[in-house]
């Protein structure tokens, strides 16, 4: 019974030692992220903005994207409750599920030039 | 002809399960059906319950020859004899005896769960660590019975985890002979968390302590979560290498999530992916509960003790946690509400709830769901370390 | 320099595929394109056709290495050879070998089928039984041509069971050798059902009972629903073990549908884990039918009859149906339309749905279709449970 | 020969016995549940309702959630034939898929807490 | 009792990743951390890339048991060794050195694959040939620097291909050791491409080329688009059968996509199939990348040549696409815009874009994304050729 | 270095050597299409209408289920954009996911059997 003591004792103290690490890990981070975030405001922001640039197609098509989503959950939204005249309390657009993320992004890229190119 | 023809038929009816069936397959066979029913009408973690439960009545229909334990008992095991012998549950046990499906499902955890509430409070570690008592008391308690040896009485601790694929993982390496009781007895006390825990908060705090208000959580940045994931792995895995399968999984799983720029991948750990594996999972636990393999002399005993020494583990677990509560209640001068001690049980994502329940009973006011959500899943890493601890010492 | 290139050049000619590729390679990959032509142009149970179409294909490219049909034809098979020395489709064909695709494929199949219109009139499984007469007569009549063993006429019978998992399931453990004919063969008269049936339900009935219009079902209670998987697992698989891979399966996934608790888990049996094993294992079927397998002597006659055979399955098992459920018309003073008693074969839904049309050109008010269910679900059981009679005799 | 004949009389004899004793089964636990459903009307409900007693957070949950399915689905289905004006017949909506099933349901129940906290 | 808990904790303390931490496994720490930040801040290409530098993060935290590089540095392979003493990652890993997982993403790729605009404007196959330069220019260069094997060079060469499937399986096959390094070189630079080609573009081409508006493509037949993927094929695998995994599943997963009637799988191959071999692909190829394998001798000249490679690899195929690009404007009387040329180095979907953009960029009206996809995706054809003649004259 | 040019020139030769057999085969199977479809425009007709016959219950299932897509499309395009009283210009209905794929397609038929006999 010794050894079972012994094994659950030192369980139980390595379980604190690490988990108190984490929480000193986190500590750590934490405060340098909040620090770096004050110290560095302007810094940063250049840094995203360059990050833009070097990657001009992506990022664009992303921000596109993000864009047309939450217009998208506006006008549904928008559409069904004007429809029902009432109250929105209850009722919430939870999520709208783009198909056709599997579609190849150069699929929609082209289908996109192609509209452009009847314009 | 005829004698052929009756011949044929006696064959078969020899070779039918009736022919076989022994009293203990048909006690089996109904604690399986209970265990669905379970599983059905009360919902008792379905996810699991229900396909190790199915498991275990298919591998109690005798001569069906879906699993065969006989293949697994030798040391070291003939892989090869496997492929030529096996059925298809011993198929699909080899994920589990090679330790692949808990840590994938683990990665589907991961990519499901949200640590923001515990980077928001790391203290909730503390919680979820000292909830951890409940496995190393369990140790002991097991020890004591003396039926165990001391491989299966850390297998049968890690029941106080109150985490299924962290209990099924250790014991698939600690002790394979007793995985379907364990399995049955961690997930069956999971379920029962509504049951078990509120008498013991009840007990153990007072009315003024459960009706403390917490203050509102901090928001935490986006990057705070992404280093999380990233920074806790490097940590954990160096001071205790044996936790890297299920901590190395879970983190991944969480980075995925968290990154935002691999959507795919974490749609599918957490669907597709684990809800496989969940299935081949359960189904082969549940399995090697069959009456071949516990028809051994003393299991009874075993199981008895087993069904005993997992209850001590989540009552044990859950007073540990409050009391630790109370011990930052006081510490705090009375801004920690010690009924999120509870939740560092894990049981994801019950005893969290549990903990809002009650507290919400002792004041409308109280919404505790956040902060216990942070022991919640400090538990979850509590009992992955934990299971690391035993495999090192006792593996 | 220029010797070099030349004899280079010549190396890569020497191993190209035209160096090897025979007039049988070349018949078979015109066969194979036929039948990727029917599954698309034609839609013949395209989900299967067109992958065991490609495996085809891809196989009878010489060369490509995908498949190596030596490796699988000595006894015991040498698994770390095959690790060793397979390609891309002896490994995924290993699923199939060792038995684990078809059960999973019946799991996706348990989850969607509906048991509700069986469970209303359980007499439909007289039906479903009935129809196992093609198993059975091409059996005799596969033994009466005299060019196949008792195991490989066992698998050929098989056909007449009209379900693809089991086909391929019964002829990869009694003679793996003819899996891919017969699995092509069960396919194409599958999709070929609209065709073959009609002509013989009108021949085997008159207008008078083609008109009879049933009664509707009676509403069936979600608990007997839940019991049914349970019940009937419990049942065969006692009677018979030799299917309880199949029929363990497939209840358990029609457990995961009817109990409404693991929602999860019935999502991804229906969708990401079928459809995987359904590639894997229409690809590696397919493959089987490769020229280097089947050239043999004596293979065209065999492949001749196994289509003849097939044939004829498909017909007695319209046949026997039809005329049981002529019997249950005249036993039950006509309020059973004899033309349901053709889905029995299952081929799920088309049988039933080829019933619905007969029935309607005869009495455009008659609406047939969940009636046929009945039998034609009862069908798929049937024949599993005919598999696992036959495995057990000659196996 | 004989063998074959005999071979495939025992086979369907055994295909007819197996289906024949699931009919007898389905009868008699059919007919047992009939029988308990008039007997037991009563006591019945009072299960159901201790179930929910003991398990009150999923329970109220789940309802929760049908009940909001049906209600979006009426929504949607009202807005979109209210601007249609027109003939219901040949639309039906078949199916609402509530996206986010994916999200552990603590997330949901955190977000609740805090919309509440903020009323 | 005191003397055993120091003893236990010393015990474990040896055990930790602190005993066995060294400089080496310090550095890969860092550099995988690297990668991680590079994938989720810089996106590149980030499916694959979290996936690689998490497995070399855990594989560099000393101990953690999940890869064990000597088990697979022996020839021939012990399987049976591997299935008793493999970690989680090694298990994994089986899927990669028995060459299934990257046709099985080749699949996912076909099935997302639209192969009209090579079909409409057939002539691209040429752009995507003579982007092929690149790999057998980086051959000669690596076979220059004299410290790589013939079979190591091939598989640096493949880099050049700027395909990662293509690279991971033919270095799976030739040089298994450099796995990691070319996997992160590959993926590296194809994250890369926006930066990389567009100076070699403008250095190579006239502003009165770049300006060229190329006519708009001719629809192609739903036909023609079914016939492609089986003709090609046949044909690709009779003249290269070393090729047939890769083409073979990528025809097949594009056969999937055009038929149109197998829906379900098509949806399969390309989501969850694709995803969860990516996760494991990922993790198991990063984890190649471990201080254990990486500590031999000479190891950092190799990883450093790598990196040298890689970038001369995607120069070359660039330049030499665009090169033929401008044969093929001269050729056509300036019809051509000799910018899609770059795009033949596949990189798919990024060298199409990065041809658009530069192309808006001398001409706003200029509209090259669908004439350049046709040189992409013949790119990814090409390097599946071109791999299958490296592992024919090396292998 | 002589072997490491040889196979580098071997090896491009043969990447080209494919690819340009590639491209003649779709030349030629792609005029071959042209050329038949010119030729035998009555005959393909036949050969459609053939097909649909002796196939007609999925054949006409399928085509009801692509119109009713179509249908379906339209209407929430309509509904959105009537309640929006707006530009269209920025919102397409990109893929309408007609979830329920999973229902076997008996149980759909079996639902309108039940809807149609009470009509
Ligand atoms: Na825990
Ligand atoms: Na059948
Ligand atoms: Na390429």
């Amino acid at each position: 019974m010794d050894r079972a003591f012994n094994v659950a004792l030192v369980g139980i103290i390595v379980v604190f030692i690490v988990l108190v690490l984490i929480i000193l890990l986190i500590k750590l981070y934490s405060s340098l992220i909040t620090w770096a975030g004050k110290n560095k405001g302007n810094t940063a922001k250049k840094t995203t903005i360059e990050t833009k640039e070097s990657n001009p197609v992506s990022e664009s098509n992303h921000v596109m994207s993000v864009d047309n989503n939450m217009e998208i959950v506006a006008v549904i939204t928008a559409a069904v409750m004007a429809c029902m005249q009432g109250s929105s309390s209850s009722l919430r657009v939870r999520s709208i599920k783009r198909i056709g993320h599997t579609t190849p992004i150069w699929n929609i890229a082209g289908r996109n030039e192609q509209i452009l190119s009847k314009i | 002809m005829w004698n052929d023809f009756i011949f044929a038929i006696k064959e078969l009816a020899l070779e039918s399960g009736f022919a076989k069936i022994t009293l203990l397959h048909f006690v089996l066979i109904v604690i399986a059906c209970v265990f669905i029913y379970l599983a059905i009408a009360r919902k008792y973690e379905p996810l699991l319950l229900l396909p190790i439960a199915f498991g275990m009545l298919l591998a109690n229909l005798p001569l069906g020859g879906l699993m065969h334990p006989e293949l697994w008992d030798v040391s070291p095991i003939d892989y090869n004899l496997i492929l030529h012998n096996g059925g298809l549950l011993d198929l699909l046990y080899l994920g589990v005896k090679l330790g692949i499906f808990p840590p994938l499902i683990f990665l589907g955890i991961g990519a499901m769960t949200d640590f923001g509430p515990l980077i928001a409070n790391p203290k909730s570690f503390l919680l979820g660590a000292a909830a951890q008592f409940g496995i190393f008391g369990t140790f002991i308690g097991a020890m004591a019975l003396g039926n165990f040896t001391e491989k299966q009485a850390g297998a049968i601790a890690i029941i106080g985890g109150a985490d299924g694929p962290t209990a099924i993982w250790l014991t698939s390496k600690l002790a394979p002979e007793l995985l379907g009781p364990i399995a049955l007895a961690a997930y069956s006390y999971m379920a029962l968390v509504p049951i078990i825990q509120p008498p013991i908060m009840k007990a153990l705090t007072t009315k003024k302590e459960r009706e403390v208000v917490m203050e509102q959580l901090r928001p935490v940045s986006k990057l705070e979560k992404i280093l999380f994931p990233i920074l806790v792995s490097i940590l954990v895995i160096l001071i205790l290498p044996a936790a890297a399968p299920l901590v190395g999984m879970l983190m991944l799983g969480n980075l995925f999530k968290e990154s935002g720029v691999v959507e795919r991948l974490n749609e599918t750990a957490q669907n597709a992916l684990i809800n496989i594996v969940t299935i081949f999972l359960g189904l082969t636990v549940g399995a090697t509960a069959s009456a071949d393999k516990l028809s051994q002399p003393g299991f009874g005993l075993q199981a008895l003790s087993i069904i005993i020494l997992g209850l001590l583990a989540f009552s044990v677990g859950t007073a540990s946690g409050l009391l630790f509560g109370k011990l930052m209640y006081w510490a705090t001068g009375g801004k920690v509400n010690p009924l999120i001690g509870s939740a560092g049980v894990s049981a994801v994502p019950m005893a969290a709830r549990v903990s809002q329940v009650v507290g919400q009973k002792a004041n409308p006011q109280n919404f505790l769901l956040m902060h216990a959500m942070g022991p919640n899943v400090a538990g979850v890493i509590g009992s992955a370390v934990a299971a690391g601890v035993l495999l090192s010492m006792l593996g």
